[in-house]
């Protein structure tokens, strides 16, 4: 039997590659403002006591986001953390977890959600057009995160910059992966947004 | 569009709440009558003034909590997670 | 006629705002005219010599330039597709199409005008009193009356371009860009605060840019300091239109490229309001001719655009603006024959016409005046919307003859210039800095120290109305008389009076004529103005477009990971709540004969799955579904059906136990969200003491399930980790293992359809994978995919409802035939005291299996049962059964009719009456399910 | 007392008026308030003045006075859409319904006041197979029941509604429609005047400005009203308030099912006439229908929280734009002018409650929901047979208070999410 492919919510219009068991595009695209697909990317949901030892290991403090090595914890809500690594590293990850699973719990949402990189200086005019909390670039600071109405679904967006340009990863429900990437280039196309590829650094 | 403290995310817009209303102690099953589980179930205090009432931020934390709300002007004096000591405001 | 004589452009002025070496062609009412870069339509109309602008909504009288700015009610037109277009704000573009509104056959002759001659018939409220008989008319006299219904046409075809809203966060939101409000301005973003500056005009100034050149040139200062300070983003031709709770505002911005116009909705901490004062008109005879215009409509065309608006102008005054405008008429060559100042004793009688315009005018002292421009200057109204949406009572300041905000503002929110007082410049910019240092230190600390320097109207004559009866609403063509023959009728307060004659519901919405209202109606009670009170102001400030308001869409659409394959193998979409789903593939009967004969698959992604977690969860199940679930072995799976407390059911699904403390619950796919926000509600504020913890991994899973006898022979081929016999894998368990070399895949012995099935759960990502795979190795048993429609007609002839179909808002749980489900002997659930009533009264309706007697009729669902006149039942869900050959129902009837072997009359949706019998079981297939367990 | 001399309005009248320059009448008195009276009625909507109104005609009760805190019309009555229908789901509902829109018809000549009624018929869009089988459901109950009701696909719909979007490439697509030719719109104003005009001429007193600040009770009986004006006695006193309902029931000690919340309207500038029917969309939540005077006329549903507050929100506007221009969307150059905001008394089973309390005397219509103003006249007529009789009508026997204790709900709520 061949390999196992998996597959992005959202269709990929161009040439793409495969990573481990993901078929991702290999566009590399720049603009004002670019929007990649990450959703190949691991995803982890950890729910904890805050006061836990595994919710005081995580050392990441609800809205907000901390980085252990290549992975991302965004803090999605009170005693919840969304743990965001590059593709295909499930079981790395959960191995690195620190702290001890009490009362709570750790699900794989890898499969569960869709992943997106809005990045570019008009990154911030396309986040306000959807979304009602305050994104300005001082009001919601790199490595600040929130849970919202984003284009009137639920959706985690935490600012992680790239070398310095303004950037914002925006996780939701797989099954609204595509209706949230159209909308997001719907919105985009006033600023001139442009689809890039899976981002080499893997998230 | 009120805008509600919530005790863990902050102020948000009401759109991302679920409105629950009063919440009711609910009677022992066992022993209840008919006229007791009935008001449980539909005579809810419906006051001008004050009141205090559940929402759920189904599009935030999606924690349940308890606001005091005028029903007047729609200000909403305080909130509380539940379960939670004291509150934002 | 519209009296076009040539152009009446006056030499160049200070401030004007057009362009003289751009020309711009249109056309109005089919004829070309030429007007200037920055000119509005109005503007270039005037420019043009045409006076007659329009014809009035009632009585349909000719009308001319009378406000000048946004507000006129007289300038609306239709340009291009757009209705009711405010021509003296619009700007001319370059080939507009612009023709007036309300006329037939034209605005010259305009058989409407008729309605003049009947005006004394034609009262307020009149068509109250009459049409009343014959009944069987009005609608006949209906359609005459929309005949003259008003405004522009809106065309049947064309679409909505989506304009982007979007959201602002200021510290401080000012809402006017007059002086007063540009002071506010800069000494809010002096103080550190974000501030968000809207203005309504195409350009900051307010009052500044018609007047002198000293006040341009204060105007120029200020604007220039504005743009420079990088804590102010301005927007011009820009209006504040609301302000809701806790100062949610909408902005709309105009003139954008493709759309019209956009909204912005702002949550600013403080807001300013400054929105300057509205001239109001007086009320006299004939003060609704072209030709008599208030006196800043007359400072707006000289100006700003160097327009004459006449040749012969009488100004009547009672304030310094009337005086403005026989300077400003002067400057540009108009012979002003005179000027009677109130304030000296001068009056106005009437207006005299020639030919539909303005011809003359006559004075209290008996004189008569030829002239063809009228200038009324009689004083302001300060426009509290913002004030009065943020909860202030608005009072009427006697001295300053207009309403005022009222003591009871809420504190986020601060008025400045006009709306609270009159002085010189440096007086009102005072005001507005003192203001915006409030507003700032509002936002920032929460507590004001900033005092702001007093500031009142000044004293102004209490000119309304005059000695002789005229228009007081000129959107609504309601005259003073009309308002004093209501208000003595009885329509005697001013709600009242507004409903019976319309006055103030017309576009321009009470900004012109309420105070005049107010004055004659309190005239018409002898009461004061304070006595009789004001209408509320109600948003928007202005009107806005549905295009506007309803911006882009955001109506999340959710797709399974096989939605591609569907879409590109026949599937035919329907839309099931926000989930988009395959009804069929082409033929949904023979897909059910597939799937009875050998094996299909369908896409079941939708189905609501969590994974629940912790030691309390059996105790979680005990209390939301009727049944048992404390013996759940592991790897093992139960159906339950869910209950609200009025013991009506609302979820059914099924759920099983991976490991010690691990479960997995399915639900239906439309009740996911609310089963999860019914189980979250019970843990969070009924027993937060419990250990669960519910992950919602509705997506996470692609769903299929794998139906049909051949079924496991099927799966077999794609699984080696988990032995799928009978014996080591029976019906209604769970094993979890590897398909089609994809680990961690759920699979359940459950079905909808009564066949021999497999449910699988795939990790979505690779759902396309696995379906492709299944396809590709189902081939060789003539494996069909399968839709709803084929999943339908099996779960009726399975006999298995669906809840919210078979179910309905009051149907309690043993009315749906799981008398065997629901377990009384539990010590407590959901609903348990609701349905022990319903089990021992036997109250409410049963569902049954029915079978029509003629087997070829299948009875549309919702046929009601009759008997008697009285309704005793209804078809829930009625198919024709291609695997029995025959019509097959389920019904929802009186507990009398729920015996098997009952015949019970359906009546046909076109009145015929069939015959159905009462079936034993809901299941006309398998009931005994020997299919499913095999 | 004077009693106010009725003159017959009529187009001649008109005429003779307009050439003879002589007023008219007052439409109603305007006198002190009386010391006692048979019946108190709180509430000059139109379920407090069609009350009176038959109290006075159908059973000679004329001692009545109709007391309000603000002014004739002010409250429900004179915010609502004007909606008119009777294809309602349950049986109970389509007959007390379809009573009303009787009565509706026949108004203007019965009360001798122009009420515009004008059955433009009535379309619920259906979007979805679930909201079309409700829609079949609705319209075969009201067959039964003899109600001109049927269901139509997206080819008729859009003969009715030329504007209307019926391709299936939209997000919410149109599948069909419940068809109701009867139901239509009325100028709710004139509804109000004309009763209480029309009652006036019977004797019946209007009291504006009359607010009520108690209810007196003895012995498990009410006795009469504290008012701003004085206290009144009366052996009946008739709650027929809308938004306050509950807390005009508190003053006598009577708890309510009810939920007080708001439901907002908004209205268009006017256009040319383009849109003939009522139209409503469950699924969309929004109703529109275009009055005589051009303007289009917009509702949707309550607000999603209890409030006493009469605000608008910009959000009501937002959401209904969104939706009208799904179905229509080549009028998205219209302009909104105006919004507001009513209160409506949501009960458990989204049904009235009308009839006895456990105070004797103090009786009670109210609960209305969204659907007040359409059961005007029914109600009225009904709640006056039961004051002078001391009897519940057959007809409004469903909506009795001890329903919901005794567990006999009457559901409308299948379709009741927006039924207008």
């Amino acid at each position: 039997m061949a390999n196992p492919t998996a597959r992005s919510p959202i269709g990929v219009n161009g040439s793409t590659k495969q990573l481990g068991s993901w078929e991702v595009s290999d566009a590399t695209n720049s603009g004002p403002v670019t929007l990649a697909d990450v959703s190949a990317a691991t995803k982890i949901l950890v729910v904890a006591d805050v006061d836990s030892a595994r919710g005081a290991a995580l050392n990441c403090a609800f809205q907000s986001t901390h980085r252990i090595d290549n992975a991302l914890i965004v803090g999605a809500g009170p005693g919840e953390w969304l743990v965001l690594a590059p593709a295909g590293q499930t079981p790395t990850v959960i191995e690195a977890l620190p702290g001890d699973i009490g009362r709570g719990d750790l699900v794989d949402v890898t499969h569960g959600g869709t992943l997106l990189r809005l990045t570019g200086n008009d990154a911030v005019a396309v986040m306000s057009r959807m979304c009602a909390i305050n994104v300005g670039l001082d009001a919601f600071a790199d490595g600040s995160a929130f849970r919202s109405s984003f284009a009137r679904l639920v959706c985690d967006v935490a600012r992680d910059d790239v070398n310095g340009v303004p950037s914002y990863l925006i996780h939701a429900d797989r099954s609204s992966g595509q209706y949230l990437f159209d909308s997001i280039m719907a919105v985009g196309e006033t600023f001139g947004i442009r689809v890039t590829g899976y981002p080499v650094a893997g998230l | 569009m009120i805008l509600i403290p919530c005790p863990n995310c902050g102020p948000r817009n009401s759109s991302e709440f679920t409105y629950e209303g009063e919440n009711k102690e609910r009677p022992n099953a066992a022993t209840v009558t008919k006229a007791q589980w009935r008001n449980y179930l539909y005579l809810k205090n419906n006051p001008l003034g004050w009141t205090t009432e559940t929402w759920y931020h189904s599009s935030g934390c999606k924690k349940f909590l308890v606001a005091e709300r005028h029903t007047m002007t729609n200000e909403i004096r305080s909130t509380k997670a539940l379960g939670q000591q004291g509150g934002a405001s | 006629m519209s009296g076009a004589q040539g152009s009446s452009r006056g030499a160049q002025r200070l401030g004007e705002v057009v362009d003289r070496n751009r020309t711009i062609t249109f056309t109005f009412n089919g004829k070309k005219y030429k007007g200037l870069e920055g000119d509005t339509i109005i503007s270039a109309l005037t420019a043009n010599g045409v006076k007659i602008v329009s014809r009035s909504w009632k009585y349909h009288r000719r009308r001319g330039v009378m406000s000048g700015n946004y507000h006129d009610p007289n300038c609306h037109f239709q340009v291009n597709d757009e209705p009711n277009v405010r021509g003296a704000h619009r700007r001319l573009e370059e080939g507009m199409v612009v023709s007036t509104q309300n006329v037939s056959p034209s605005l010259k002759f305009d058989i409407g005008a008729v309605n003049q001659k009947l005006s004394r018939f034609l009262t307020a409220g009149f068509y109250y009193k009459t049409f009343i008989k014959p009944e069987r008319l009005w609608p006949t006299y209906e359609k005459v009356l929309q005949r003259f219904a008003g405004g522009g046409k809106v065309a049947a075809t064309g679409h909505h371009v989506p304009a982007d809203k979007r959201y602002a966060h200021p510290d401080v939101l000012v809402a006017g860009g007059g002086p007063s409000g540009m002071s506010a301005a800069l000494s809010a973003a002096d103080a550190g605060s974000n501030v968000l500056l809207v203005e309504e005009e195409y350009e900051l100034g307010g009052f500044l840019r018609w007047g002198t050149a000293d006040e341009l040139a204060v105007a120029q200062s200020l604007r220039e300091k504005v743009a420079a300070h990088p804590k102010i983003t301005t927007l011009t031709n820009a209006v504040v239109a609301g302000r809701y709770d806790q100062n949610w505002v909408s902005v709309i911005e105009r003139g954008l490229p493709v759309v019209m116009e956009s909204l912005i909705k702002v949550r600013t901490a403080t807001l300013v309001a400054a929105p300057g004062l509205i001239e109001r008109p007086y009320v006299f005879e004939g003060n609704d001719l072209p030709g008599v215009m208030l006196s800043t409509a007359v400072l707006r065309l000289v100006n700003l655009y160097a327009v004459k608006p006449g040749e012969r102008a009488v100004v009547f005054t009672g304030n310094d603006s009337g005086i403005a405008a026989a300077e400003a008429l002067r400057g540009i060559g108009v012979d002003v024959v005179q000027v009677v100042d109130a304030r000296h004793g001068g009056g106005l009688v009437r207006a005299t016409s020639s030919r539909g315009v303005l011809s003359g005018v006559e004075l209290s002292d008996g004189s008569k005046v030829l002239c063809d421009l009228l200038v009324v200057a009689a004083g302001w109204t300060a426009p509290t919307t913002l004030l009065n949406l943020s909860g202030n009572h608005p009072v009427f300041d006697e001295a300053g003859a207009r309403f005022v905000p009222g003591p009871d503002l809420d504190d986020t929110v601060f008025a400045t210039g006009g709306l609270v007082g009159d002085g010189t410049i440096d007086e009102i910019l005072a005001h507005g800095a003192a203001v915006g240092r409030q507003a700032s230190e509002r936002a920032t600390n929460g507590s004001v120290t900033t005092v702001a320097p007093a500031f009142s109207p000044d004293p102004h004559l209490p000119l309304f109305f005059g000695t002789t009866k005229g228009i007081v609403d000129f959107s609504e063509d309601v005259s003073s008389k009309d308002l004093l023959t209501a208000a003595h009728e009885g329509y005697n307060s001013v709600e009242l009076l507004k409903r019976y004659t319309t006055a103030t519901m017309g576009p321009a919405q009470g900004k012109l004529e309420t105070i005049n209202t107010v004055a004659v109606l309190a005239s018409a009670n002898g009461e004061s103005i304070e006595e009789t009170g004001t209408t509320v102001w109600r948003p928007p400030y202005v009107p806005i477009t549905l295009g506007a308001l309803a911006g882009r869409s955001y109506e999340p659409v959710r797709y399974s990971p096989m939605q591609a394959w569907h879409e590109s193998h026949g599937g035919i979409n329907i839309v099931a709540g926000q989930w988009m789903r395959p009804e069929h593939y082409g033929d949904a009967a023979k897909e059910v004969s597939t799937v009875r004969s050998g094996v299909g698959i369908i896409d079941v992604t939708p189905l609501g799955k969590f994974e629940l977690k912790g030691t309390d969860v059996t105790k979680l199940l005990n209390l939301v579904y009727v049944n048992k679930w404390s013996k759940l072995e592991v790897g093992a799976v139960r159906y339950g059906v869910m209950c609200g407390e009025d013991g009506v059911i609302f979820d059914d699904g099924v759920t099983g136990h991976l490991s010690e403390d691990r479960y997995f619950m399915s639900t239906t796919s439309s009740g996911a969200a609310g089963v999860y926000a019914h189980l979250e509600s019970w843990l969070q504020t009924g027993f937060p003491e419990w250990d669960v913890t519910i992950t919602n991994v509705t997506s996470a899973y692609a769903s299929i399930n794998i139906a049909g006898p051949q079924s496991r022979e099927l799966l077999s081929k794609l699984v080696s980790d988990v032995d799928l016999s009978n014996e080591a894998f029976p019906y209604m368990n769970l094993r979890t293992g590897t398909i089609a070399g994809v680990p961690g895949c759920h699979m359940w012995r459950i079905g909808f359809t009564g066949e021999l099935s497999f449910e699988i759960h795939v990790p979505a990502g690779f759902g396309a994978y696995v379906w492709e795979t299944l396809m590709e190795h189902g081939a060789d048993f003539g494996i069909t995919p399968f839709g709803l429609e084929a999943q339908r007609i099996m779960r009726l002839e399975k006999g298995h409802f669906i809840v919210g179909q078979d179910t309905d808002g009051v149907t309690q749980g043993f009315s749906a035939g799981i008398d065997w489900l629901i377990k009384l002997d539990k010590d407590d659930f959901i609903g348990k005291p609701e349905l022990q009533w319903q089990h021992d009264s036997g109250a409410g309706f049963r569902l049954v299996g029915i079978h029509p007697n003629d087997p070829k009729q299948v009875p549309t669902e919702a046929s009601q049962i009759v008997i008697d006149g009285i309704i005793q039942g209804r078809i829930t869900s009625s198919r024709f059964s291609p695997t029995l050959n025959r019509s097959i129902c389920l019904g929802l009837v009186v507990p009398a009719l729920a015996v098997a072997g009952t015949v019970v009359p359906i009546r046909l949706p076109n009145g015929t009456i069939i015959q159905g019998t009462v079936m034993e079981h809901h299941a006309s297939y398998d009931h005994e399910g020997a299919k499913l367990r095999g | 007392m004077s009693r106010n001399k009725p003159v017959k309005y009529s187009a001649l009248g008109l005429f003779k008026r307009g050439l003879s320059g002589k007023e008219w009448p007052r439409v109603w008195r305007d006198v002190d308030l009386k010391k006692t009276y048979d019946v108190v009625i709180i509430g000059a909507g139109v379920h407090g003045l069609s009350t009176a109104y038959y109290l006075a005609k159908n059973h000679g009760v004329k001692n009545v006075a109709v007391v309000d805190r603000a002014y004739v019309g002010g409250g429900g009555s004179g915010r609502n859409t004007a909606i008119l229908r009777s294809n309602y789901l349950t049986p109970e509902g389509v007959r007390f319904y379809d009573r009303s829109v009787d009565l509706y018809r026949h108004l203007a000549a019965d009360l001798n006041f122009n009420v515009m009624f004008a059955p433009r018929g009535h379309l619920t869009l259906a979007h979805n197979d679930g909201a079309l089988r409700t829609m079949r459901w609705r319209a075969e109950v009201n067959k039964v029941q003899g109600i001109d009701s049927e269901v139509i696909g997206p080819e008729e719909i859009k003969k009715l509604v030329p504007y209307m979007d019926v391709s299936d490439d939209t997000r919410y697509p149109i599948l069909g429609a419940l068809y109701h030719p009867p139901g239509g719109i009325i100028r709710h104003d004139a509804v109000n005047w004309g009763y209480a005009r029309a009652a006036d001429a019977m004797g019946v007193e209007i009291h504006q400005k009359t607010e009520v600040l108690g209810i007196n009770t003895a012995g498990g009986k009410v006795t009469g009203v504290r008012t701003n004006r004085g206290d009144v006695s009366a052996p009946i006193v008739i709650n027929c308030t809308a938004g306050w309902a509950t807390l005009i029931a508190d003053m006598a000690g009577v708890k309510l099912p009810i939920i007080t919340h708001p439901l907002q309207a908004a209205v268009t500038e006017p256009v040319q006439m383009f849109l003939s029917s009522v139209v409503v969309s469950g699924s969309l939540h929004v109703y529109v229908s275009q009055t005589d005077r051009g303007e289009l006329v917009f509702g949707a549903s309550t607000d999603p929280y209890a409030a006493y507050s009469m605000r608008s929100s910009l959000e009501f506007t937002e959401e209904l734009a969104g939706h009208v221009l799904e179905l229509m969307p080549s009028i998205s150059k219209m302009r909104v002018l105006r919004q507001w905001s009513g209160l409506c008394d949501i009960t458990p089973d989204f049904s009235p409650i009308m009839g006895f309390t456990e105070v004797e005397g103090f009786l009670v219509d109210v609960g209305w929901g969204t659907y007040g103003f359409k059961a005007g006249p029914a109600s009225g007529e009904a709640m006056a047979q039961l004051a002078a009789t001391n009897k519940t009508p057959e007809i409004i026997s469903a909506f009795d208070l001890a329903r919901f204790e005794e567990g006999r709900l009457a559901s409308e709520r299948g379709a009741a999410a927006v039924g207008h």
